[in-house]
């Protein structure tokens, strides 16, 4: 670590010359060898029942890991179909309830079983506890639970599919669902409720963590900005979700007693159900989008080796989303026959609720000025989260602004629009995320170049899939069209083609990051240099974590100070100084 | 089942006063995103390039600058309420339609998977609605079951039709041509089935429209609850489809378009087919005889054919043109429009 | 939302865990309970005495404000809230809030409506 | 006090302090979903209860208010009994604590099973929308009517209504201030008497079996280690919420109609089988 620590500084070169070299730390100190029989989560415990009834944060994040790609997987193949079948205007391949029940399985299945557990799942169960210097999740027996109960609530969804697939879009809206829909509204209703629980429990988890398990010195002011999100999510979590419960359990009585509730032919409203329904679905969005925020703030301090240029407004900015985006749900149902005034209202929140999201974009690019930047995956992955998700957010103000959204309201404006947020931010940060970590997961470190290659490809196929749909939207297409004007043909056939590209990008790191796992190198503890507290562990890190109570002095992003004991010394900096590199010696935990 | 309408470039065509105001915004925050965006992709490209890894160049440390933060907290919100505040006056005209307006309500009901649509003078229409030019119209729409959207992309306009409920929109189409009409809120299987055509006519065209003299589009039938329609139906009540029919071996002239046109008849001259002469040759037959053709036309005196009635025959006469003249076998058919339908309507379901 | 909380965990968790004592469970007479539940009961009776009433319009604004008066008291006495650290406060107010926030903006667009949509 | 607190502390906690608090938190969040759970639920009754204000409480009007209030200090004590149960215990007595925790039990059992009843009586009235069939009575008023007008003998019956008509116009309500109702928004009214009711029993047997776990735990020396009795207090916790939702049910569902106490009183007699059938 000593070396670590006087690289940039030692030698004042007269001539900088350009290097793209990877930052790695030298080769672990441990011999591969050594490190297999160093006990590790991973090798500690063996058989299938130490896996299943693991209380491990650590097993569990990768139980998560696996579940949730194969969800996705699953999900982007129901993309596919709906891609493909709009190469033609009268619909390529699909009949049409084919077609509603594709799309529909894409909605329910990269919503319910992938976005919204896929970073809490696997990064917040894996990286919170170790973030903060804990042993373990709060309540670890919970933990496991809500990962089966997460799993029961997808084999519902898995199950309406194989009995014949949902067609109501995920939005379930009444009276279709309730009334006219003949397909499985009731198991998937049953799954959303349930998938929902076990994020409710997830959430419970990880605020309790972050409130009762930080370890000696680490104060809310030197959490790592990861944390932060993931507690706004969670509370986003807690909050939210039992909402949409009650609402889908109301549908259900609405669908098996045939009484109104939702119903206007006997007195009921369906606007009531698209608010309450949305009280929980516009705040999900931000469940999504939020953990993803929380990646980028540590893969862009590390990668251009500087601090998170405003601490103070980054993290709050997260809280301030999980706030004021409770009050905008409003903005989905501008042409829904809601109230004018109450619009209004919304409209305005809405336009309040876009500045943190400025906000952070504009910090994460000042993050970058004045630093020492390499372009490795997980940092081609964070950039493109910046570029995209620019994109993204600027395009939700036309749909914020009432007047403009008449137009665009339900047309592929829309799905451009959170395509761009929820698969350009949230999947990019997703990937450089899990790039990131994992060769702290795992131990093994993965090809660089193709790494680097999947990045770009992903970043080219995903922009120019949904660019031409948002052309497409404003000419007015309609949006869940398995047939459509011959004239909008031509930006379809380019987002399909398109489609594909991505597609391969996605499917890439399926395979080498399978591979490094046989033929990958050690990683080392610290392959990245990163100051985090579970980066100072052994890589996989023991079964608990830390083998002492770490003890923290410095805030997380202490990149830019090699020698932070003399900035300790000296004292200029008020006290914010790397918990890592710099105070080795001070008892901070560390695996080597 | 669609037809390709002539859209030319990036732009749907603007086809009403509101198209232009929305555009306008639309235009204004493209502008401001653009800019925007630009600004970070700029500073974006320059860290990039600037800053990557040097040999020996150590990273600045930098906490961060509450004067930047507080430029890009502020600056962002003030373009934000500006979209806000020109966004809601864009919708208050939207929803407020001119008091002109009110007097002329059409009324659209959606149902898996058509739109019903019913003009103020009483015609009915499906999947289509024709429109006079420069009048604001309020479209008045509710729902029979799911809940759908009447959504017309040349209009900038769209509104959520509720079952229980009424929503409407108004619109001011100020030039002519033919424009979509989609279904936009997700209403079932056939939802991408549920769209139809805007005709925005000349105004003189909308009233020969409307007693069904005029027809944009194919097919032999006048528009259901026009002069004509009502025409056509005694058409068959009369029996005048015995011999004027399109068999080949009809007993009597046919009657496509021959409004306006000189008739050959006995005597050797020619006669202009008037309103004056339609009426004759069925009140008083031998007054002129076609040449080449017997004189067998009955006459129908006014127990037979009110005044009204032999309006209404004369008004779906003048409207055949080559191909509309019915065959004998046929009865009434559905009405206009509803032929858009059977494409590729799924069974069952409605 | 949790500003306040941010303070109270400035000086670091640490230092927190040792300053912060058990949450005292100085052993509540039992008559202090049984005082607490003679005070439900009357205003349980109470709320069936207006129920049996004929109120009116406000029969469901009374016995709504009993309600909450029970639930309060339920929730400071029995529940310990009134022993319980800033946290837990904030917690259960969060709940509230966010109730607050549901109604507030539901009930608003369900029962004004039919105002201002032409 | 915080001295005398002993227990193992789990493998991830630092201390016993650290234990407990974080016990007490989670459940403290969990009660916070439930709130919202039931909010929602409350917040789209307040809706219909506002628009058809009159036809809810016609429903409300044929509810069995009598078990109702019985039910409601049956949940009361219960509340009473299982902090009494803490309190024993924290003061070191592990067998007022097992008393204690049975007396809650057998309590929240009493209120089922006259919940229960309850639903019996509604089901006997036929007072399920959708689902119930004529009652006699019903389909003697039917009959008449169509014997009155041949003209109706056609026309489509449903069962709620005619049987809604006949327990509203029984005898008990006489002389009472009754305004006129449209049975299908009636008919939305009980559509959320059950499924909020029934969410509420649902909590209530989670709740039963936790406690009976937790009196099994007792019986075994579980809570010998004195720390451990920070369960039963989280257990408390979500059991005085339960009784907290209930003292909205009962005003909102069972008071929001025209009653009195004699029928009330009628109607719990009924129910416990201390006098005939209403009907």
């Amino acid at each position: 670590m000593t070396t670590e620590i006087s690289i940039g500084t030692d030698t004042p070169m007269a001539i900088p010359k350009l290097d793209y070299t990877p930052q790695m730390s030298p080769e672990p100190e441990l011999t591969p060898t050594e490190q297999r029989e160093k006990p590790n989560y991973l090798n500690w415990q063996y058989g299938l029942l130490s896996w299943v009834l693991t209380v491990d944060h650590k097993r569990i994040g990768l139980m998560y890991l696996v579940s949730v790609s194969i969800f996705f997987m699953f999900g982007a193949i129901a993309a596919g179909l709906v891609r493909t079948n709009l190469i033609m205007p009268t619909g390529a391949i699909l009949e049409l309830d084919q077609y509603n029940k594709a799309f529909t399985a894409h909605g329910t299945i990269m919503l319910f079983l992938f976005l919204i557990p896929v970073i809490p799942g696997v990064l917040g169960n894996f990286l919170v506890p170790m973030m903060v210097g804990a042993k373990d999740m709060a309540f670890p027996k919970l933990n496991l639970m809500s990962y089966y109960v997460w799993a029961a609530g997808a084999l519902f969804f898995v199950w309406q599919l194989t009995v014949g697939g949902l067609d109501t879009g995920w939005t379930l809206y009444p009276p279709y669902s309730s009334k006219y829909s003949h397909t499985n509204v009731l198991y998937a209703g049953l799954g959303i409720f349930i998938t929902g629980f076990s994020s409710i429990l997830t959430a419970i988890n990880i605020i309790a963590t972050v409130h009762k398990m930080r370890c000696p010195g680490m104060t809310w002011g030197r959490l790592p900005l990861f944390v932060w999100a993931m507690y706004a999510t969670s509370v986003i979590q807690i909050l939210a979700t039992p909402v949409l419960a009650v609402t889908v359990v109301m549908l259900a009585v609405e669908k098996i007693f045939g009484v109104g509730i939702y119903d206007p032919t006997i007195g009921g409203d369906p606007i009531l159900f698209q608010h309450m329904f949305w009280f929980y679905s516009h705040p999900a969005v931000y469940i999504m989008i939020l953990p993803g925020m929380g990646v980028i703030n540590e893969v862009l301090t590390c990668f251009s080796r500087k601090n998170i240029f405003g601490y103070k407004a980054v993290a709050w900015s997260s809280v301030g989303i999980a706030v004021v985006g409770f009050l905008v749900w409003g903005h989905h149902m501008f042409l829904a026959g809601q109230g004018y005034f109450l619009g209004q209202v919304f409209a305005l929140l809405t336009m309040l609720v876009a500045v943190p999201s400025a906000i952070k974009v504009f910090n994460w690019t000042a993050t970058l000025y004045g630093g020492s930047i390499t372009f490795q995956a997980p940092m081609i992955f964070a950039i493109g989260f910046i570029i995209l998700f620019t994109i993204g957010g600027v395009t939700g103000l036309f749909l914020g602004s009432m007047g403009t959204d008449i137009h665009l309201h339900d047309t592929y404006f829309v799905i451009a629009h959170f395509h761009y947020t929820m698969v350009g931010g949230m999947m990019f940060a997703w990937q450089a995320g899990l790039h990131f970590w994992w060769p702290k997961m795992t131990g093994k470190m993965y090809s660089d170049f193709w790494s680097r290659l999947a990045a770009v490809v992903m970043l080219v196929g995903f922009a120019l899939t949904f660019l031409p749909q948002f052309v497409a939207g404003y000419m007015g297409m309609p949006r869940r069209y398995p047939n459509y004007p011959p004239e909008f043909q031509i930006y379809n056939v380019l987002s399909t083609a398109a489609a594909y590209l991505q597609g391969i990008g996605f499917a890439m790191p399926a395979f080498y990051l399978i591979g490094s796992l046989f033929f990958g190198k050690p990683a080392g503890n610290n392959p990245f240099r990163a100051t985090g507290l579970e980066w100072q562990t052994s890589s996989p890190p023991g079964p608990h974590n830390f083998e002492s109570l770490p003890q923290v002095y410095f805030g997380p992003y202490e990149y830019s100070v090699p020698d932070g004991l003399k900035i300790l010394n000296d004292g200029s900096t008020n006290g914010v100084h790397s918990n890592g590199s710099a105070n080795t010696d001070k008892g901070a935990a560390h695996g080597s | 089942m669609f037809a390709s309408l002539d859209t030319s470039g990036f732009l749907p065509p603007q086809a009403s006063e509101f198209a232009v105001q929305s555009d306008m915004l639309f235009y204004y925050i493209t502008a401001v995103c653009i800019l925007g965006s630009a600004v970070v992709y700029g500073l974006l490209a320059y860290c990039c390039f600037m800053f990557a890894r040097k040999e020996g160049v150590p990273s600045k440390r930098i906490l961060g600058s509450t004067k930047l933060e507080f430029l890009w907290t502020s600056i962002p919100l003030v373009f934000f309420l500006s979209f806000f505040v020109w966004g809601v006056r864009l919708y208050d005209i939207a929803i407020n339609p001119p008091p002109e307006a009110h007097e002329r309500e059409y009324t659209v009901v959606g149902k898996q998977w058509m739109w019903k649509i019913q003009h103020p003078t009483g015609q009915r229409e499906i999947n289509e609605l024709h429109l006079p030019i420069d009048t604001a119209v309020k479209i008045t729409g509710t729902s029979e079951d799911v809940i759908h959207d009447f959504g017309v992309p040349a209009f900038r306009s769209k509104f959520d039709v509720v079952p229980g409920r009424y929503t409407s929109a108004w619109y001011k189409p100020n030039k002519e041509g033919t424009y979509h009409l989609f279904c936009d809120q997700y209403c079932g299987q056939g939802h991408s089935q549920m769209v139809g055509k805007i005709h925005v006519l000349s105004q003189e065209n909308y009233q020969a429209w409307l007693d069904g003299s005029y027809r944009i589009r194919e097919g032999k039938n006048p528009v259901d609850g026009s002069p004509s329609w009502e025409g056509r139906k005694l058409f068959f009540k009369l029996q005048c489809v015995n011999c004027h029919n399109k068999e080949s071996e009809s007993r009597a002239p046919s009657l496509e378009a021959i409004y306006k046109t000189k008739r050959a008849i006995q005597g050797g001259t020619t006669i202009m087919a008037t309103d004056d002469y339609l009426r004759n040759s069925i009140r008083n037959p031998m007054l002129h005889i076609r040449d080449g053709w017997k004189p067998i036309m009955p006459a129908y005196t006014r127990s037979q054919v009110t005044e009204e009635e032999l309006l209404n025959v004369i008004s779906y006469i003048k409207s055949l043109r080559p191909g509309d003249l019915p065959s004998r076998t046929e009865s009434t058919p559905a009405p206009v429009g509803a032929k858009t339908q059977d494409t590729q309507a799924p069974a069952g379901g409605n | 939302m949790d500003h306040d909380h941010t303070h109270t965990h400035a000086h670091g968790a640490g230092a927190e865990m040792h300053s912060q004592e058990l949450v005292e469970h100085e052993v509540a007479p039992n008559a202090k309970s049984l005082t607490t539940f003679a005070v439900l009961a009357v205003l349980a009776l109470l709320a069936l005495f207006i129920g049996f009433s004929n109120l009116g319009e406000w029969k469901v604004v009374a016995n709504l404000l009993v309600a909450t008066v029970q639930a309060c008291i339920l929730a400071f006495f029995f529940m310990d809230l009134r022993q319980a650290d800033k946290l837990t406060w904030l917690i259960a107010l969060s709940s509230v809030f966010w109730t607050f926030l549901m109604f507030l903006f539901i009930l608003t667009d369900q029962l004004t409506r039919h105002l201002g949509v032409l | 006090m915080a001295a005398n607190l002993k227990g193992p502390v789990a493998h991830h906690f630092n201390n016993l302090n650290q234990q407990l608090t974080t016990v007490r938190m989670g459940m403290w969040m969990f009660l916070v979903t439930e709130v919202l759970f039931f909010g929602g639920a409350f917040c789209a009754y307040t809706a219909y209860r506002v628009w058809f204000s009159s036809d809810f409480e016609a429903g409300s009007a044929a509810l069995n208010v009598g078990i109702a209030s019985v039910n409601t200090f049956l949940l009361l004590t219960s509340s009473l009994t299982i902090t009494l149960g803490i309190r024993a215990a924290y003061a070191g007595n592990p067998k007022k604590l097992r008393n204690y925790l049975l007396a809650t039990i057998i309590l929240g059992v009493a209120f089922l099973g006259l919940k229960g009843r309850e639903y019996q009586l509604d089901y006997q009235e036929g007072l399920i929308p959708n689902v119930s069939v004529l009652t006699p009575e019903a389909q003697k008023v039917v009959n008449e009517r169509i014997a009155k007008d041949p003209g109706k003998a056609d026309e489509k019956v449903y069962p709620f209504n005619e049987n809604l008509a006949v327990v509203l116009h029984h005898e008990k309500f006489k002389g009472e201030p009754f305004v006129a109702y449209d049975p299908f928004r009636v008919q939305l009214f009980f559509m959320f008497y059950y499924s909020m009711t029934g969410l509420h029993v649902l909590h209530m047997i989670i709740g039963l079996g936790l406690l009976t776990w937790q009196y099994i735990l007792a019986c075994r020396g579980f809570f010998d280690y004195n720390a451990r009795y920070v369960y039963i207090e989280a257990m408390s916790l979500y059991w005085h919420f339960v009784d907290m939702a209930w003292m909205f049910l009962l005003p909102l569902l069972y008071l929001a109609g025209p009653h009195s106490a004699s029928q009330a009183l009628e109607q719990f007699k009924v129910a416990i089988g201390l006098a005939g059938g209403t009907h």
